[in-house]
């Protein structure tokens, strides 16, 4: 179930190069899953804006956005107190039931919904590793957050200015037995290069409604047309045609 | 109390508001936001003959007040329609429902037509002649006047259903079109269908939609769409179903005012799930402040 | 540095941006907010043979992200253009201007062509073939490839400038006018003009435009002239003045990309009068945001 | 000359049925003339709003306005310490160089310009007479403030719930050398079949620029086409054409 809300901006700061952390309150009841997203309605914008959730606890909704565009420009300007127009519960969500020893590998902006992954399966007693990979340190964020909740976390820089010098796949633990993953598209061509079990990929399209209504964000799977607002983001490995 | 009844080329509305086509899938998404039954109906998801993946991705680019799409008429095929999509749609929407139809031939409009003419669901068929005619060049039949009538005749044989033509607006005479569907023997008109609009990802350098254009819609539009509404109605005897850029109550009674018996609202539904309902709700309080009573009564009441 | 030159047909301009007709007059208001001299250009009101009042009042309607306009081409006719706002104009402007020719006849064009080809400072002939041709059924010469060609012709036999056709969206295939016009001899095409629009005064039960319909402009109509831009400058082997919606510097890379030499901005200069002061100051920054050192080499770089 | 600028407002609030008092602060160096107008940019709407100048007093600017549609009902909720883009220094304004003892009339939304032009009179000691015209008593405002002046104040209503019942026509004074008028046509056409003197008309028009460039005002007079905007909004007795 989705569902229209108004949210209070509780606080928008910049953490990293061109990205920020916004906490908001509302009524986040719809939101039942890692790798959900919310639909955002900005002033003078036609189409709302996709963002992952990157946290949710009670009524407070945690986002992560990098400013690329006029929207997450205008996004980075809105002041505490403000409030914003928001769909919630959109998308399925990662399923969390799969797996003992999860690796979770987030590239860029792809690292914020593995927040809250992390933490239900660490919850869970999932024991995940986390593979956060980033072009060069001044991006990087979020790395004490993901340790704070227990998990192992392995940064990766491709410029080597922090971390483990390379990509995401240089720092592949040994063990695990199932990944889920958000980032950019060649990351996921290196991941599935190199992944040996099965896993869960979290994809971005550009979106008209967001909720399955028209037809936008169709791709093609082995099981038929999915529409990714809807039917994903998150795909399963075995089900991807790359 | 306003009267927001209208009747639709002898189809009976609660109210004048049609969600358009391509905008609300079949309904099953909607139906979670609000008891879609409050619709005057809906013109469900442009169906064909064969089932279609549409265009590759990305399909959708934003643009002031609008928005393009290239989706490609992404649909089931109607046999999948009949079989699975309107046995469900029963479930949640019990009044009769607008289905739109496309084609890429004459023969798949009339295949289509005739299938769903024995849909009881089924009030109007309204079929869209924006496809480029594989036949023709790949110039859309809503280009010219002969193309849309050939068209409409085709369907009219294989159904007893009231038949809209839904026009394209990418055109120099919309009228003469329009009449020509109505000469022969159409039962109505629907416009606009999107115009062909382009954005370009400077970054990249490339067309922002994969297929380079696509078909631009929303409120930017809706001095296009009261124009072409205008113009037909004034000169058609058959009732049109306005649509285009419409996103508030008071759009929908200009639309009315400009000519227009029913109204669709398209893109709007996409980034306010709600607005139909809201529009449903603002309806009878816009009317009052207005003097109207009863809204059929405003039907191309300007001169 | 980045390199903001165009050469357009010949014209050598500092950078590609021309206030588009109708929404500059002569340049007089505008010089009171900036030096107008840094403009690449600017397109004079449009002017024709005899003096115009133009359309009854209200002439302007306000539109989600545009406007329409019915100012009916009030100009004070060539001769007074000639006498007295061009040698007014020196003492401001020191560039080439662009003249924006209207008629409703070829015989109108052809006359006030032949004076304005005297003029030193006019640069570039701009015929704007949106007008009705009288003797043509009011049909407007843009909606036909063999009017528009006509109007080509007759205005080539009278001048040696340069001579942009300035073609109308509202037709169903620009490519084929634009290449008519091309074949015509014409040196460059400008597109697009306003787009026929109307809204309706929902208290009064009037269409909000004394003249009904009007010209509908602004950002709303941004994506139909980049497709029309992309269409045309693929299509035709002479340059290309992209307008239509324009309002910043992104935009105006966005429309050279696709296809356009130089860029035209109307109705953003009556709501923001600095609006070309702004994107001239704004293009090497963006420019260089995209790694451009040299704008013309981007002039149609999308496939 | 006119000129574009921020200005902040210091206050917005309610007059009267419908009516609005806004006070700006800001450059007011181009507001040269009673009469003379801004005009005022809105969030989400593409052209300007034209409003007379009120009161202009240092950088203090005074505008009062009637919600009739979309823009004033937006002008209406635009909170103090918020910033509006004006532009200022538009039109011609009153030529007060021309009488004695001068007769005002405003109607409505037409009162506005009446009171700096009020002002200025008074300053020259030109001793105005003024009337003001409603239709019903909760449409009233200003009249307090044109007395303060010192001018003489008249003020009728149409369904007679305050001062003279009537219209303005039914409160002239006996003397009057000239008169300066602001408000809707009827008003208009019963002034000047009753009006015995010369005087200045202030007109209103559908403006796309309010600056002069796009001939979207112009109207006709007995000396040629003129353009509302700049030509105008004032027009002298003797050249309008009825
Ligand atoms: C399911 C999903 C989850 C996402 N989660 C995040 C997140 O947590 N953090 C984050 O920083 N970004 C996220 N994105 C990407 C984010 O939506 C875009 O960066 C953002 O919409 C860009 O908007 P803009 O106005 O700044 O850019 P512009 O390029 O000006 O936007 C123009 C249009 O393109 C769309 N668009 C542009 N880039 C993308 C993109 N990459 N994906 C989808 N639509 C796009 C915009 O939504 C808008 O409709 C997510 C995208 C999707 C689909
Ligand atoms: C020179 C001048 C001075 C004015 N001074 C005042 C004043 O001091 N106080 C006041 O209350 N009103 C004044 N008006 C009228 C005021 O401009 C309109 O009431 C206002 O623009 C309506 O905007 P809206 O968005 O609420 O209405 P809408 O009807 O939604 O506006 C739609 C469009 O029509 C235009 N429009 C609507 N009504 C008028 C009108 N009467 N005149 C001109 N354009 C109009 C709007 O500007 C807008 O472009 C003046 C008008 C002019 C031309
Ligand atoms: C995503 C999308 C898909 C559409 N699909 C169809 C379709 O299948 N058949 C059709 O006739 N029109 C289709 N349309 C056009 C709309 O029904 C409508 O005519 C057009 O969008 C203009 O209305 P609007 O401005 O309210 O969106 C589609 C529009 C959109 C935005
Ligand atoms: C008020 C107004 C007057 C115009 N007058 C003319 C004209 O005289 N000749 C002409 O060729 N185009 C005229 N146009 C069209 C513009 O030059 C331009 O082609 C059109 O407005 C689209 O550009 P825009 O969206 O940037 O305004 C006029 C436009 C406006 C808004
Ligand atoms: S964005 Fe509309 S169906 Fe996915
Ligand atoms: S409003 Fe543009 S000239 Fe008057």
């Amino acid at each position: 179930m989705y569902k229209q809300g108004l949210f209070e901006v509780l606080s928008n700061d910049k953490i990293a190069k061109d990205v920020f952390k916004m906490v908001l309150k509302g009524d986040t009841q719809y939101i039942t899953a890692p790798g959900q997203f919310v639909n955002i309605k900005l002033d003078g914008k036609f189409l709302r804006r996709p963002i992952s959730v990157c946290d949710c606890e009670d009524d407070k909704l945690t986002i992560i956005y990098k400013v690329v565009g006029e929207g997450t420009e205008q996004m980075s300007a809105v002041e505490t107190g403000s409030t914003l127009d928001i769909l919630t519960g959109l998308g399925n969500g990662y399923d969390i039931t799969k797996s003992k020893k999860p690796l979770l590998i987030g590239g860029g902006v792809g690292v914020p919904p593995m927040y809250l992954l992390c933490k239900k399966l660490v919850e869970n007693g999932q024991n995940p590793t986390v593979i956060l990979g980033f072009n060069t340190e001044d991006e990087i964020f979020y790395e004490e957050e993901f340790r704070l909740l227990g998990a192992d976390v392995r940064v990766t820089t491709v410029d080597g200015s922090y971390g483990t010098k390379g990509f995401v796949t240089d720092a592949f633990p040994d063990e695990y037995d199932y990944f889920y993953t958000c980032g950019p598209m060649p990351m996921f061509r290196a991941i599935e290069a190199k992944a040996v079990t099965s896993g869960q990929y979290s994809f971005e399209e550009r979106m008209g409604c967001g909720f399955g209504a028209c037809m936008g964000c169709s791709c093609k799977t082995k099981y038929g047309s999915k529409r990714i607002c809807k039917d994903g983001p998150v795909l399963v490995r075995e089900e991807i045609i790359w | 109390m306003v009267d927001l009844s209208v009747n639709l080329a002898g189809m009976e509305m609660d109210n004048p508001i049609v969600p358009a086509s391509g905008t609300f899938g079949f309904g099953k998404e909607f139906k979670d936001f609000y008891d879609i039954n409050i619709l005057g109906s809906f013109s469900f998801k442009g169906t064909t003959k064969d089932a279609r993946f549409g265009n590759p991705t990305p399909r959708i680019a934003e643009c002031s007040s609008g928005m393009i799409n290239a989706v490609g008429l992404q649909n089931p095929g109607v046999e999948h329609v009949v079989k699975y999509e309107l046995p469900e749609m029963k479930e949640y929407f019990n009044k009769k429902v607008i289905a739109n139809v496309s084609g890429f031939s004459v023969e798949d409009y009339a295949y289509t037509c005739r299938i769903l003419d024995k849909e009881e669901q089924v009030g109007i068929l309204e079929v869209n002649v924006s496809c480029p005619n594989v036949h023709g060049g790949g110039m859309s039949f809503g280009t010219s006047p002969e193309c849309a009538a050939e068209v409409t005749r085709a369907v009219k044989a294989v159904t007893t259903k009231p038949v809209f033509i839904k026009l394209s607006p990418n055109v120099t005479d919309i009228v003469s079109i329009a009449k020509a569907c109505e000469d022969a023997g159409a039962d109505g008109i629907c416009l606009i269908n999107t115009m062909l609009g382009m954005r370009v990802d400077i970054k990249r350098r490339k067309p922002v939609i994969a297929n380079t254009m696509g078909g631009f819609s929303g409120s930017a539009i809706f001095p296009v769409a009261v124009r072409m509404v205008y113009q037909v109605a004034k000169a058609c005897n058959i009732p049109v179903m306005g649509c285009g850029g419409v996103s508030s109550a008071k759009d929908v009674i200009e639309m009315m005012m400009a000519g227009a018996t029913a109204v669709q609202v398209g893109a709007a539904n996409l980034v306010d799930p709600y607005v139909c309902k809201n529009i449903i709700e603002a309806l009878p309080i816009e009317c009052e402040k207005l003097g109207i009573n009863k809204i059929s009564d405003i039907i191309g009441v300007i001169d």
